[in-house]
């Protein structure tokens, strides 16, 4: 069984030296099992902050968060993150970077076992060869898909990803779109994804979440009405079309567009 | 180890049981104990030749012992140990025990094999001091918080000297020898029996000297101190090693080629044979038993001790002298 | 520095009882230190230890008092040495890092004497200060200064060194000096490293007046305690060292709080753990 | 590592010149030392320094050269000494970092303890140490553990807490526990300032041997210094202190070694500046 | 006068551990003075090893770069970079960050004198409010923009951009597109942009430099033929489109793209 997520009327206010920061106010969302929900919003309107909620890194300040029904404090088990920043740790190779969630959680014996799939996964983003590298002789966007396997290979019930494609060009970005879809269908997990690509949202998900500026909340949640499975010809339906053009509208009513 | 640290009972030295004699033969009675322990109270020195030729000799052996003789790191840590029962028996200067004891510490002092003071002054012979009041005007080093510097200020006052006009330079010991032979300083307090051999193979030429025993000033070295329990437990060992170090240092100071040998070959690493030689030559001249066996302790040489240093105020709850030394253990002819 | 519970992983399953932690931390720490005082008092009565062994804490503590004035005079001189031995060793220590960070030659050159002088007992090299350099302050202040001075060095070089890339090169891409790239770059980024090493310098530095004033002095908490165990006053030793320790503690407080208020930024980036 | 060019900025003006200059680094340094020592000759020479003040080098290592199967035999004691107490103080000051790090309640109550020990001076603590441990082994091992162990504990606890929040958070996201997280992450991130603290460590525990040798023993590169000195022996006693050095230099070089083993991705993230 | 580059022929060789890399292979581009010129090209192809070689942060293998003519080995003094991650000082506040290459190239008195422009440029990105923040108490996007006015508070001559506007919102990406414009048409610098969005490239450039994959080199070079201004109608005209899917055409050859 994968996850179903419930967030109640969440608001979180960071505590600075300058005074307080209302990072988020009445976040109130249901995300149900095995589905895609994107969340879009101006940068800075609090959507890291909401994953790193759900991913249980930060405690709301006010609201509570529910996982199947259950009251949910602690650490997700059954969980993997990219988080915005590719945190790749500067002593391991590419693959034991990837491999590292599985020799923390199973020892050694089961990342022995999973090297195969782990470099099954890195070939498929692009990183064959790589396997022996260290993260410093990467490029931005290579470490950012070095991030995305050491998700992935956990094989998680929730997946979070904070900007996943940011650094990577246009096919790289469309391939792993696909990829992730098809992993998605087949292993029935359970994804947040938050992106500035209205476009990428839209193509994803089943649900995608506007959110407005400080202090962050959701504008509107669009259920996507596309049918599955997505490909080539889903970015030519009307119905995509249509939703892409009503997020840009949403966001062009809050923000304020001005031309030199 | 707290226990370790638990003292032994606190007895004065006079309560001590006695070692039993054969009235015919003069013969001590069988030994306690055979294997016991010697602490010195420095890294081997000529004086200590005597401990070394007395194993080496078999004196001890030959009185049914077997004694480890170790080195040691000062007095008051030999003191320590001693009174906390980790060594047996243990060499200081006369000056310690009787701090020790006003402190209660369970020890006895049995024996002293210096019966008079090696405390000295020396200085260059071109700026001599052979008074007290030479010291006027001139500078003299002193070990830091030695025996001499916490009694040096009542040696002047005794021999009127005026303290403003002498420079007491307190450092510590190897500075204080830097000190007097870059001529830094014009005088120095040395032990005869230690320094002043190695001082006057390192110059070449003689030093003048200036002992404080002839001033009233007696505080005997070499002196044995022993647990007071032990003692009291074992009356007939300590009795057979003041027997034994008896023969060894009449030994030794008849045979002092021997006595270097035995020395440079238990150290050949610590040992310059030449210094040795001089070393022991000293000692045969402080250590006058005449009629008495070695080590035996004179009474106004102990409280002569005890006059000094509560005049200096090193001890401020002056005891019988009994309480601090006994002569039991010696057996006379 | 309020945004502490996000850090810690262990106290997110009780975030109620934050509040109640919070406050008797350095209460229960002093309950230790009493325990532990106790603890000795205790033994010493039972066990019947005596004092020239081990002072009971109580006597320790009444000597403390009683002698309160002559401890804090012999104290002021010894905090003076350690004071200008200290400042000493960092003007010497940091410039020293800088040159070994950046000549090759120089770390191969000075790394052999500052290990030398690392490995020789200031007990030995203090006789030779003694003969050189007179028995007066300068000596105590020099061996201050020597004693402490190579954990500065040690950990200076290692922070002036800890600089990642990205932010070298943006010091360059802007086009400065590497002198100003040292003082706007390194330094900041290598004060972790500099504090710890300057934490166990400065302690350092009162072993190293302390072994000054064994070896020439009339005055300081060395000499104190020299003449009180040549007179076998256990109880004025153990409180001349329970001075010292304190003294030791108040350097290190203050290092403490200057690194607070230097680098407020830095826990805030860092998962100090339990903090 | 062979992308070291990348690094300095310095060196980008003048690429052709890299080559002529890596060669001779260490020899410099090789004829810094020698010119030191050359100065140092003439000195003694041209002042006439009597012996027993500054013997001359070739004086020391003449005597360095004819003794070297004493010195060689002491030293191996010395170094069992300091391999004991270093191993000692590594295995008590690693886990008590740990608590510390872990723990505010121990920080509070810990710290003040080992401060107090740090600046109490071994020679001081030395006799207490006998008293309680004998005149063996035990003491010096003791005193080259206590010696070295505060710089150890105070790097490592920086070292410790130095982990980012992004790293931390990555750790807490994979949902080990915070032992894991640990071993992974807070370890092999503090291995740099690890390294700082056993470098100035395993000097330190150096002279915790030798200062335990001076207190007790009839062994050791400590007790041939003090009986060469009881003898005026100044070269023997210089002869001592330089291979007191060596050990030192050995030791810290061995400890280099291992930190670029063990940390190779290191250097390659950092802007080292001339390296 | 603002700077013209020559980029002759450059091949670039990294060392590694696990042997050489041949990032670059005879990049051979002129980048006129005052003109606007993008990068594109797949994640890994050498991108912010050209931006850096241009920077002087990394000597080419082989190949040399002239500046008006002159060999360029050195530092080039008017140049600003906006680095692929944002290299904020974690001791400084947003304001100082902003600050910094002011206070340490030209001291205090100037950085004094500069804190209204820096003000002003903050504000111009949205973040006005946040001047004393310190750089952990902003969002991923906000560091990006910090980053970017960092750079052009040096009033540079030569403007050198790795993905500056990767982490932010359309919204914003778009505002800063047009600020952007507007600021190299006032102070006529010479920029070059590395991006993975090809219409973005297409909408600022006076020239899109196409890469292939590794080992990097120029596979094309198109001049626009926009008009100028640039403007929300740029997007509408048929030259735009016309650029934008030549590109893409570029990269479909070159890559490979599978549908799950
Ligand atoms: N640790 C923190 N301390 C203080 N304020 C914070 C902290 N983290 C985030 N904030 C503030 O909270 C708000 C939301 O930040 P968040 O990172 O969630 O934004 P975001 O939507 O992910 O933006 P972006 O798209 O730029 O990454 C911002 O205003 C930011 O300044
Ligand atoms: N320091 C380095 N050491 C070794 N190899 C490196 C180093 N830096 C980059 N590389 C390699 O050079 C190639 C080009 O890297 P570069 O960072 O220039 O790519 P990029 O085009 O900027 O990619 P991205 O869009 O992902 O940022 C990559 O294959 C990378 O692995
Ligand atoms: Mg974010
Ligand atoms: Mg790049």
């Amino acid at each position: 069984m994968t996850t179903s997520l419930e967030l109640n009327h969440i608001g979180k206010v960071y505590q600075t030296r300058t005074g307080e920061v209302q990072a988020l106010s009445h976040v109130h969302l249901s995300i149900a099992p095995r589905s895609f929900v994107s969340i879009v919003g101006p940068s800075g309107c609090g959507k890291s902050t909401v994953m790193r909620i759900i991913a249980g890194l930060e405690q709301p300040s006010t609201g509570s968060i529910k996982k199947n029904g259950a009251n949910l404090e602690n650490h997700r088990d059954d969980m993997a993150v990219v988080f915005q920043k590719d945190v790749l740790l500067a002593w391991r190779s590419v693959l034991d970077n990837v491999l590292f969630p599985i020799e923390i959680k199973h020892g050694k014996k089961q990342k022995k076992a999973t090297v195969d799939k782990a470099m099954q996964l890195l070939k498929s983003v692009g990183l064959a060869g790589f396997e022996q590298k260290y993260p410093h002789e990467l490029s931005g966007g290579m470490k950012q898909r070095v991030a995305i396997c050491r998700a992935l290979i956990q094989d998680p019930q929730l997946l979070l990803m904070d900007e996943p494609f940011g650094a990577l060009d246009a096919l790289t970005r469309e391939q792993m779109m696909y990829d992730l879809l098809r992993l998605s269908d087949t292993y029935q997990f359970t994804t947040v994804f938050i992106t500035h690509s209205i476009e990428e949202a839209v193509f994803l998900s089943d649900k995608v979440v506007v959110m407005s500026g400080r202090p962050g909340s959701i504008v509107k949640e669009i259920p996507s009405t596309l049918s599955r499975p997505r490909n080539g010809d889903t970015r030519k339906e009307p119905e995509f079309t249509g939703q892409v053009s009503t997020i840009r509208s949403i966001f062009q009513t809050q923000g304020i567009l001005a031309e030199a | 180890f707290l226990g370790l640290l638990a003292g032994c009972g606190n007895e004065g030295g006079s309560s001590l049981a006695n070692p039993t004699v054969n009235a015919d033969t003069g013969e001590i009675g069988e030994p306690e104990v055979e294997d016991i322990t010697l602490r010195l109270n420095w890294r081997f020195k000529g004086e200590f030749a005597p401990f070394y030729v007395a194993q080496e000799k078999g004196f001890f052996e030959e009185y049914g012992l077997n004694v480890d003789v170790l080195e040691g790191n000062g007095s008051t840590s030999v003191m320590q140990t001693v009174a906390q029962g980790q060594d047996d028996l243990g060499i200081t200067s006369t000056v310690e025990p009787a701090q020790g004891v006003e402190e209660g510490m369970p020890i006895t002092m049995i024996a002293t094999y210096m019966n008079s003071s090696p405390i000295m002054i020396a200085s260059h012979p071109d700026a001599p001091v052979e008074t007290p009041t030479d010291l006027e005007g001139k500078s003299i080093a002193m070990a830091i918080a030695s025996t001499f510097t916490n009694i040096f200020p009542r040696f002047l006052e005794e021999e009127n000297v005026n303290a403003s006009e002498v420079e007491a330079v307190q450092v510590e010991a190897s500075a204080r020898n830097g000190l007097f032979l870059g001529k830094e300083v014009d005088a120095v307090a040395i032990f005869s029996t230690n320094e002043l051999p190695v001082f006057e193979k390192e110059l070449g030429y003689e030093l003048t000297s200036l002992y404080l025993s002839e001033y009233q000033f007696d505080l005997a070295g070499l002196t044995v101190i022993g647990n007071n329990q032990f003692l009291n437990d074992n009356p007939n060992t300590a009795a057979r090693f003041l027997a034994a170090m008896d023969e060894a240092f009449r030994y030794t100071l008849e045979h002092i080629d021997e006595a270097v040998a035995i020395s440079a070959e238990r150290f050949p690493d610590a040992v310059d044979e030449e210094i040795v030689r001089e070393q022991l030559t000293l000692l045969e001249e402080i250590a006058q038993f005449d009629s008495v066996p070695f080590g035996w302790i004179a009474e106004e040489n102990i409280a002569e001790t005890l006059t000094i240093l509560e005049g200096s105020g090193l001890i401020s709850d002056k005891q019988e002298a009994e309480a601090y030394f006994t002569n039991e253990f010696f057996q006379l002819d | 520095m309020q945004s502490k519970t996000e850090t810690t992983w262990m106290k997110q399953a009780k975030p109620k009882s934050v509040k109640r932690i919070q406050v008797p931390h350095s209460l229960w720490a002093g309950f230790t230190l009493i325990g532990f005082f106790l603890v000795w008092q205790l033994a010493t009565m039972l066990l019947a230890i005596p004092q020239y062994l081990l002072p009971s804490p109580i006597s320790i503590f009444t000597r403390v008092l009683s002698e309160s004035q002559l401890l804090l005079s012999h104290a002021l001189t010894t905090l003076a040495e350690v004071g200008l031995g200290f400042a000493l060793s960092l003007s010497i220590g940091i410039p020293l890092a800088i040159a070994i960070v950046y000549s090759r030659y120089l770390a191969n050159a000075l790394y052999p004497i500052l290990i030398a002088i690392q490995c020789i007992p200031m007990v030995s090299i203090a006789p030779i200060l003694v003969i050189w350099f007179g028995y007066g302050l300068t000596t105590k202040i020099l061996l201050a200064c020597l004693i402490s001075f190579f954990p500065i060095v040690i950990n200076a070089v290692t922070g002036f060194r800890s600089l990642d890339k990205d932010m070298h090169d943006l010091g360059r891409s802007i086009g400065i000096s590497e002198w100003k790239n040292f003082f706007y770059l390194r330094l900041p980024n290598a004060l972790p490293h500099l504090f710890g090493g300057i934490k166990v310098g400065v302690t350092l530095a009162v072993v190293g007046a302390v072994v000054g004033e064994f070896v020439a002095s009339e005055r300081g908490l060395g000499y104190l305690q020299l003449t009180a165990n040549a007179r076998l006053d256990t109880p004025l030793v153990f409180a001349t060292l329970f001075t010292l320790a304190l003294i030791g503690m108040l350097l290190f407080g203050a290092v403490q709080l200057l690194e607070r208020w230097i680098m407020p930024w830095y826990s805030a980036n860092k998962a100090g753990s339990e903090r």
